[in-house]
């Protein structure tokens, strides 16, 4: 297999499947360990200055905010992301936090570009490197088998490939040409679910987005959940179990823990404060004044709902129509 | 017939009319959402509407605010996660995708990515997201574009997904999928196609009230126009109704 | 990349990726249609004389075996096997309809050899191409990604490797090396589930084994239920769909339909009638008795159950205890 | 301290006494499953059980017949599918693999394919179901053999599960992750290990009346004998009466 093209920029986190599984046997334990902890602790346990960290959402859907709003509070530094987001990817972006990103969607939707990230950009303060969403969704799957690479059909003949750092070789088997996507191995993930227990057994409804592979590709892995439910109940319906307990360092209990996100069946997103963050993004002045109010001035997770105010909250679960 | 319409409920129509035969669609936020909801309703109610990130065969009944919200599944049979979903794609079994971008070049090639140089751009757009793969994997992809001389340019600053890249043959040389590429590009003032022989951006039909002129000065590319330009059809009073009253009611888009 | 070994046994079926695609576009249709058919039709229709098949089961669990009484009672024949299994294996080697197989395991773990796998290999009858448990699942998620290979670190430097069609590369990233699994594409899989709907949304409790990748590797897919429930019912939890409607080609309702083998939640195996046709199997002769008892002769489905008998079937069913 | 047990009996305590330590442990059917219970009920109720077809932390009060039946995922936390349970394994999540086979060689390395040539075999065996995987990916494997000498023979007919190949460090050279491979063999005559120079096996302790001399009898190749031999304890009272009456109540292996 003859490599026919390679991606031009650096490798941000080196697939190296090795460390990985020796990390893993020396780091991780299977024991049956309450793991239920306020977002402050599991953020100064488990993430470090200079950290590869990714967060798993899809649009403003399951987003991981308490944690990340600590994240920001606890100013982390020199961080490294997979980049894949909106709100908690533009708020370490916004307090300086970020070095450098695997980039593949940062941005809004029909609701526009992220100022954010255009002035992190654009300055050339951050070093971006390029993929698709599959793309980085294959990456941590190909982490979570163990492997250092895996082949796919996506990013060829564009600059996408280019701008990344993905290879692509003749497959020995038909002699097609696939891309070979290095594995992307975190130190840190984040994921909030819908229900977890004390070990950190996850559930999830709806869809599941890349939850499942980017649980498995961490080396640590912070769970925030709307609710915890007893062990027996996982043990009730144990194929609904996504991420196993010995996956898991940190449960954190977050209740509306996706605002202004949405919880599929649970509570609908906060357009109106999605706007009013986005009015804010725009200058770098209302950047930081928004994070002042919403980020820097409540000092955990319940003081930021206290601070939305319950009516608000309570709305946004009764506009839900459920199952 | 109708006169009263605005370009976006032009353009909804007219790419809900290519999902008549469609069997199955990649479905983005914005437009083509209202397309595949309005062709279900009207035209197509097999369709089946796929979302990267897990929903597949929504009802549409309720338009979705984002690719990844419970009404991309909402009363779907399936609610998968986005490897799945793009894997779906890359067996071959995601017929039409949609696609939109800050420029489009003759050959379909989109960019999302950066306006300038990659390291220091003078607009830092959002990235591929799905499109990439979108537009590598899917049959036929189906860009939907503001139609200006700055957006259609002879080359894209940067090519985020491909389209037929540097000609015939490129896409298979290059190891995407056979017989895979752009197929239609819906703007504002007209419907577009490719020559199958070039597979360069061709002029299918202008919008009512539009001339080939006008197409051709706000494209900066040279287009193909053949001998028979067709005229787009107007939204019916049927489409209308059904995109006001029932696709869209509380006008979240329209 | 270099590679370093190549498996020196021909590979069954080939990984025609492109192949795949052009055939599944041209064959495969989205629409809602009522799929229900029993096992006649089903067989009739979509399998065929030549096909490659996969049946997925593990152990004596969950195993399709009216689907696979009718294929045997059919005579289809020149069939290539997907070799990990036990009667549903047996049978159609004991009734001489199979050249080849990729095999990793046909045998009863605590309860013995296969002797119609012996009689079949030692005699040189049947030709056999090797790999692992793992491998051959992997093989399936290469076809279900739609990639003609697989990086996995499993079989190197064993004869398992050397007697199997995989190979050996050097990866690019890591500088490690890799065995390449080819994906397995099959012509027909065959999968029992706990319940389907009538256009084959399929659902499955407990442990899924690799219905999910094998429903995906499938050109045409046979789905044998235990149960039919409404389209209502899947769309009301579509997370727990592992087998969407549009990969399926039909639907065959099958009441204890893994028996002798058991399903979780629902029956146990049937230890007696399994010990019954171990004992049988022993010689060619007493194996063509026990086909000609229990295959051939009831004409379908509802003939078997009724010959092993209600009581029988009710008192696996009191034995199981449930979630 | 008993005298009246069974050599299947013995090497469940053997085997089960190795798991005190064990965080994790993929377990096969027969032997294996009855030592991890005894393990757990006895010596370290936190060791998790893992069945390759997707079971993970089953409580084995009640014993599974097999590797895929409900009794591997009975009150567990985790249903899942083999692809999942076998990445864990190569991520390096499962430390503890159990094998048998029909034959073993001084590197560990198994035979559970063919006796005789491949294509035209004495015996065919079942080949190598998860066996390959489990001896491939976990840290350290323990073998479960019956001491014949026709079983541990100087090269096997088939390598089907990697030992240590051919000696120190072809496991990595042949790609294998670093610092797995062969740790026990627990027959019905002796405990035994490996030289960690050579990789070649090592009498570690010969079970109670069997004396070194024996072990050497029924042992096909040269076999290290360290000056220290220990003696293996036979079943306690304890563990015999846990094994009895609430590993195995219904004599199903036992």
């Amino acid at each position: 297999m003859e490599i026919i093209e390679s991606g031009q920029k650096e490798l941000l986190q080196p697939p190296d499947v090795e460390e990985f599984r020796r990390w893993l046997r020396e780091n991780k334990s299977p024991a049956l360990r309450d793991k239920v902890m306020d977002e402050h602790e599991a953020v100064k346990r488990f993430i470090k200055d200079g950290d590869y960290i990714g967060v798993e959402l899809y649009g403003t859907v399951r987003c991981p905010m308490s944690v990340i709003r600590e994240l920001v509070r606890q100013g982390k530094k020199h961080l490294r992301f997979a980049g894949q987001g909106l709100l908690e990817l533009d708020f370490p972006l916004a307090a300086g936090l970020v070095d450098a990103m695997d980039i593949t969607y940062v941005g809004y939707e029909v609701m526009g570009l992220s100022h954010i990230l255009r002035r992190a950009a654009e300055s050339g303060r951050i070093k971006l490197v390029e993929w698709s969403n599959a793309a980085m969704s294959w990456r941590f799957k190909a982490a979570a088998m163990g492997v250092p690479f895996i082949p796919v059909r996506s990013m060829l003949g564009t600059d996408t490939l280019k701008y990344s750092s993905a290879k692509v070789v003749k497959d020995p088997f038909t002699g097609i040409h696939v891309t070979l996507l290095p594995a992307l191995i975190l130190d840190v993930g984040i994921i909030h679910v819908h229900r977890a227990d004390k070990y950190g057994n996850a559930q999830i409804d709806g869809i599941s987005g890349f939850a499942f592979e980017m649980a498995r590709a961490s080396k640590r892995l912070i769970i925030s959940t709307e609710e915890l439910i007893s062990t027996e109940e996982i043990q009730r319906y144990p194929e609904r179990t996504i991420i196993p307990w010995f996956l898991v360092d940190a449960v954190v209990v977050a209740p509306f823990g996706s605002h202004p996100g949405e919880m599929c069946y649970c509570y609908e997103r906060d357009q109106e404060h999605l706007v009013e963050f986005l009015k804010a993004s725009e200058t770098e002045e209302t950047t930081q004044q928004y994070l002042q109010k919403y980020v820097y001035g409540p000092k955990n997770h319940q003081e930021y709902l206290d601070l939305i105010g319950r009516d608000r909250l309570e709305a946004l679960k009764r506009a839900n129509k459920g199952r | 017939m109708s006169t009263d319409y605005s370009p976006t409920e032009l353009m909804i129509c007219i790419a809900a009319r290519l999902m008549k035969e469609a069997r199955t669609a990649f479905i983005g936020t914005g437009i083509p959402m209202l397309a595949a909801a309005l062709a279900k309703k009207l035209y197509n109610p097999d369709l089946i509407a796929i979302f990267e990130f897990g929903g597949i065969g929504a009802s549409l009944e309720d338009l979705p605010r984002a690719v990844g919200e419970a009404r991309t599944f909402y009363r779907a049979m399936v609610a998968t996660g986005i490897c799945d979903v793009m894997e779906t794609a890359q067996r071959g079994l995601i017929e039409y995708g949609f696609l939109g971008g800050a420029q489009i070049d003759p050959y379909g090639n989109l960019n999302t990515t950066v306006i300038g140089p990659h390291d220091k751009p003078k607009v830092r757009l959002p990235g591929s997201g799905g499109a990439n793969d979108v537009g590598s994997l899917c049959w036929r992809t189906i860009a939907i574009m503001k139609h200006e001389k700055k957006r259609f340019v002879e080359k894209v600053d940067f090519i985020t997904t491909p389209g037929y890249l540097d000609g015939p043959g490129a896409r298979e040389r290059a190891g995407l999928p056979a017989e895979t590429g752009p197929y239609r590009v819906v703007t504002d003032l007209a419907l577009l196609g490719y020559d199958e022989e070039t597979k360069r951006m061709m002029l299918l039909a202008t919008h009512p009230g539009v001339t080939v002129e006008k197409v051709l000065e706000n494209t900066g590319f040279e287009l193909i126009i053949p001998k028979k330009v067709a005229q787009n059809e107007p939204p019916s009073a049927d489409e209308l109704r059904v995109l006001r009253t029932e696709v869209d009611p509380g006008r979240l888009y329209i």
